[in-house]
């Protein structure tokens, strides 16, 4: 282990923001330097997190801990101290793992701005937003304190409003904005009530720390109504439907690379409920409800995603409807694995560490966490390629849109290929991770499999009609643009690789990154205090 | 002076009234107030759960020899959270002004552009 | 109201009060590692005076003062500054307090338990609160400059 | 309709926030405070600063201040952004 792989997590917050304080002096020198600074600053972040993910995959996996400020990088606790006293970053296979799909959106979305938004007011102050965003969400997927957390979580808020109402010009974008700051602002006071009201009952605020004193104590009223604002406050920012009111209006209004970096932040929030429900409360609070408030919550979202996103017109609504409904295709995943572990604990069996791992609640568990990177990498080519056809078009609403397939023929390629991975056509890999979560959820209910297939197909049909408006047809007058630049062209084809890739080789992804995400979540909650408490 | 927990039942009400205002309200400034009051009531909790019964400020200038301190973690949680809140409310308000440029308003029931 | 701020009355107390807040907030600044107070309130109560300055001379009569672009770059200067201060102490950990105790700049060690407080310790804490202050300063006042101008631009329009 | 819905989620959550603050502890006497007690008496050996909360803010909890200026640094730079001049095929 080098210097560079033991500073790896806290430098992948560090150089973000960085590169966001610095932008916009070095913006005073003109479009040229400014882009260049920001693509070093993000090809850099992504090589870090590229390292450390690397580092842990290749490693034994035990979490990784890094104290800030302290004497010793792994000495959590002063000695003769049973609780922990300063910030720590903790790396398990979760993290490293989330900290690889946020790397992948930022850096597609970063260098596809740079054409993108070459011609538009306030370059400097839209790079430092991003910048920030991206910090925000490395925060928090890496941070081990709560409070930490809730810091993190606020500035992501902030950028992500930023960047939503970037575009003043835009009377939806101001509406948007303020809809969607009032909604991320009360989801980060829950989540600081939660913080607050067990600070008070535990003293701490580390999550390993708080994780073991409800695991011996047992968790208390207090707790309970700690566990249900956490849950509600994440839920919104993730935004699952009922609480995703802003979810459309965000990703719709921000411009099109932003919206995929706003899908990105959203899954952060997924990994921080996750986080809640496997290790705060992984033990000692009913958790086979819990499991169920999951599934209620993945089924909603599932249903009403799909069926707006069958009744839109404008093609980035439409979209961000799409988008909405993958939230719940993860949540029902990961929901089913915690009902079928919460069976299993019930039932005193240990969750032994070879035997369980093709349990079907750890199947669920592979299916819902592959969606994760499946849906960023998809997603996120489905907004490039509309920031494209809008850019060339000029309009975004499908009825006036037609025959874009006769200029943009590459663009019309990238965004087949995301349409039919999201929707889960077999060669792509959307397919790959949706049918992991069919064939676990099945055992659990057929009902519920059979409502994610049906909407599966729901939304290909979807998908179907917004191709036939914006490609197929005679050619109209507004599409007298051509092909997209190669600026843009490239991100989009590195995203439309990994959508392939992915798909033809789902096992090998499965085996070297998203189990390893699995066994943190499933397995990894006595490693997660054992790294900070010390013991195991 | 033994109280219970009158007090943290104050900062909750705190938190309730501005939800109320955030939830029945239809002015966008009013709305902006009432989550200003719910990060108030929140923030108040934070300090509250941080007394200890007969302790001074946790700062040692001219302190009483062995005196008893308050818990000095809340405070530094509570100091980021005010700033946080300044920094949420500054934009929110810079939305307020853009929406009522754009809508001429300020009624939630006549800004909907974005349904369904 | 008119266009360039308030009543004499008002500018006249805010020449003689001016300074003082200034200095108050200097003071909070410089203080922070002995007395309450610190980087953030400093800074809020300097911006205050900045702010009392734009509400008593309106947006018009600071324009030579105060620049936008200037307060910007400050604030920029500002969080650099904080953030190369934290990455001071990397060789140990991302903000690692390498001064406190050193015997150099702010390195001075301080009696155990009550004692009246002296301003060469604290290690980087004081250099961080200078850091945020200027940020936190630079930053509010921007930010009431900027909402202040553009709500007129709004009025008169 | 939609005001019905939000008056239930209403007084639930202030069912839910009221249940909380009377099951906390008494006020003024703090379960646990190892890691408060901890800063109380090393804030003056490590960190070498009178004020215990600026030695938590500075020193024990950096980070978070770090992330505070952050946070402000994301308002003033979103507040500019939204205010700023604007090219003239943009307006």
């Amino acid at each position: 282990m080098n210097a560079l792989t033991v500073h790896a997590p806290v430098l992948l917050v560090a150089v973000p923001l960085l590169g966001a304080f610095a932008t916009p002096l070095i913006g005073k020198l003109g479009r040229g330097p400014r882009d260049l600074f920001v693509g070093l600053i993000v090809a850099v972040t992504a090589a870090l997190a590229g390292l450390l993910a690397a580092d842990f995959f290749a490693s034994s996996g035990a979490p990784q801990l890094y104290v800030l400020g302290g004497k010793g990088l792994s000495l959590p606790l002063p000695s003769g101290m049973t609780v922990p006293i300063r910030i720590m970053f903790e790396v398990d296979g979760m993290s490293a793992f989330m900290t690889l799909i946020t790397a992948l959106v930022t850096l597609t979305g970063a260098y596809f701005s740079f054409s993108y938004w070459r011609e538009r007011s306030g370059g400097s102050m839209y790079y430092s937003l991003l910048l920030l965003l991206t910090d925000g969400i490395f925060g928090m997927e890496l941070t081990g304190d709560m409070f930490n957390f809730f810091v993190f979580l606020e500035i992501t808020s902030i950028a992500a409003c930023g960047l939503i109402g970037f575009r003043v010009w835009l009377k939806k974008s101001q509406e948007a904005g303020f809809k969607v700051m009032t909604l991320y602002t009360l989801s980060g006071l829950f989540v600081l009530l939660a913080v607050a009201l067990l600070y008070g009952q535990h003293g701490g605020l580390n999550i390993a720390f708080l994780a073991g004193q409800i695991g011996t104590l047992g968790a208390t009223i207090v707790d309970k109504v700690a566990l249900g604002l956490l849950l509600t406050g994440l839920a919104m920012k993730a935004g699952a439907v009922p609480l995703h009111m802003w979810a459309p209006d965000a990703y719709g209004e921000a411009p099109a690379p932003m919206s995929a970096v706003l899908v990105a932040n959203s899954q952060a929030s997924l990994y921080a409920l996750f986080r809640v429900l496997f290790t705060l409360f992984g033990v000692g609070v009913a958790l086979s409800t819990n499991g169920w408030i999951i599934i209620v919550f993945a089924m909603l979202t599932i249903f009403v995603g799909v069926t707006m996103a069958l009744v839109q017109s404008d093609i980035k609504r439409l979209i961000a409807f799409g988008a909405v409904s993958q939230i719940g295709y993860m949540l029902l995943g990961v929901g089913v694995g915690l009902v079928r572990r919460a069976s299993l604990l019930a039932g005193g069996a240990a969750l032994a560490d070879k035997a369980d791992a093709l349990d079907y609640g750890f199947v669920a568990m592979q299916g819902g966490i592959f969606h994760m990177l499946n849906d960023a990498a998809c997603i996120g080519l489905l907004f490039l390629t509309t920031g494209a056809v809008i850019r060339a078009s000029g309009t975004r609403d499908l009825n006036k849109m037609g025959g874009l397939a006769h200029r943009m023929k590459w663009t019309t390629i990238f965004f087949v290929i995301g349409a039919f991975a999201l929707a889960g056509v077999p060669p792509f890999n959307g397919f790959a991770s949706k049918l992991l979560i069919y064939e676990a959820s099945f055992k659990v209910s057929p009902f519920l499999s059979v409502i994610a297939i049906l909407s599966s197909i729901m939304l290909l049909a979807v998908f179907v009609k917004a191709f036939q408006g914006a490609f197929l047809g005679p050619r109209t007058g507004l599409s007298d643009a051509g092909e997209a630049p190669l600026g843009m062209l490239i991100p989009m084809a590195v995203l439309a690789l990994v959508v392939i890739a992915f798909g033809l080789f789902p096992g090998f992804f499965v085996d070297t990154i998203v189990t390893p995400a699995a066994r943190a979540l499933w397995f990894g909650r006595d490693a997660y205090i054992g790294a900070v408490l010390g013991g195991g | 002076m033994n109280v219970g927990s009158f007090p943290f039942i104050i900062a909750a009400l705190l938190v309730v009234f501005g939800l109320y205002a955030l939830l029945f309200k239809r002015n966008l400034i009013k709305m902006v107030i009432g989550i200003s009051l719910v990060e108030t009531g929140v923030n108040l909790f934070l300090v509250m759960v941080g007394y200890r019964s007969g302790g001074a400020a946790p700062i040692y200038t001219y302190a009483n020899a062995g005196e008893r301190m308050v818990l000095p973690t809340p405070q530094a949680l509570t100091l980021t959270s005010i700033v946080i809140g300044l920094a949420t409310t500054a934009l929110l308000l810079s939305f307020a002004v853009f929406v009522h440029r754009h809508y001429g308003t300020l009624d939630v029931r006549k800004i909907k552009e974005l349904r369904g | 109201m008119n266009q360039d701020g308030m009543s004499i009355i008002v500018r006249t107390v805010t020449r003689f009060v001016y300074g003082l807040v200034l200095v108050f907030g200097f003071y909070v600044i410089m203080h922070g590692h002995l007395t309450p107070g610190g980087g953030f309130q400093g800074g809020a109560v300097v911006a205050s005076a900045f702010a009392l300055l734009l509400v008593a001379f309106g947006a018009a009569g600071v324009k030579g003062r105060l620049s936008k672009h200037l307060l910007q770059s400050l604030e920029e200067i500002g969080a650099l500054a904080f953030l190369g201060l934290a990455f001071a102490g990397i060789g140990t950990a991302f903000f690692y307090n390498l001064l406190a105790n050193s015997g150099s700049l702010f390195g001075a060690s301080v009696a155990l338990g009550p004692n009246a407080g002296f301003l060469n310790t604290g290690g980087l804490v004081p250099l961080m609160n200078w850091a945020v202050g200027l940020k936190v300063m630079t930053g509010i006042a921007s930010i009431v400059i900027v909402m202040l101008v553009g709500a007129r631009k709004e009025e008169t329009e | 309709m939609r005001k019905a819905t939000l008056l239930v989620a209403f007084l639930f959550v202030t069912a839910f926030l009221l249940l909380a603050a009377t099951s906390m502890r008494p006020f003024g006497t703090p379960n646990d405070a190892a890691m408060d007690d901890y800063f109380i008496a090393n804030a003056q050996t490590e960190v070498a600063a009178n004020n215990v909360v600026t030695a938590v803010v500075f020193d024990y909890r950096g980070f978070d201040t770090l992330g505070e200026a952050t946070v402000l640094f994301a308002a003033v730079i979103g507040v500019l952004a939204l205010f700023r001049k604007l090219r003239e095929d943009e307006r």
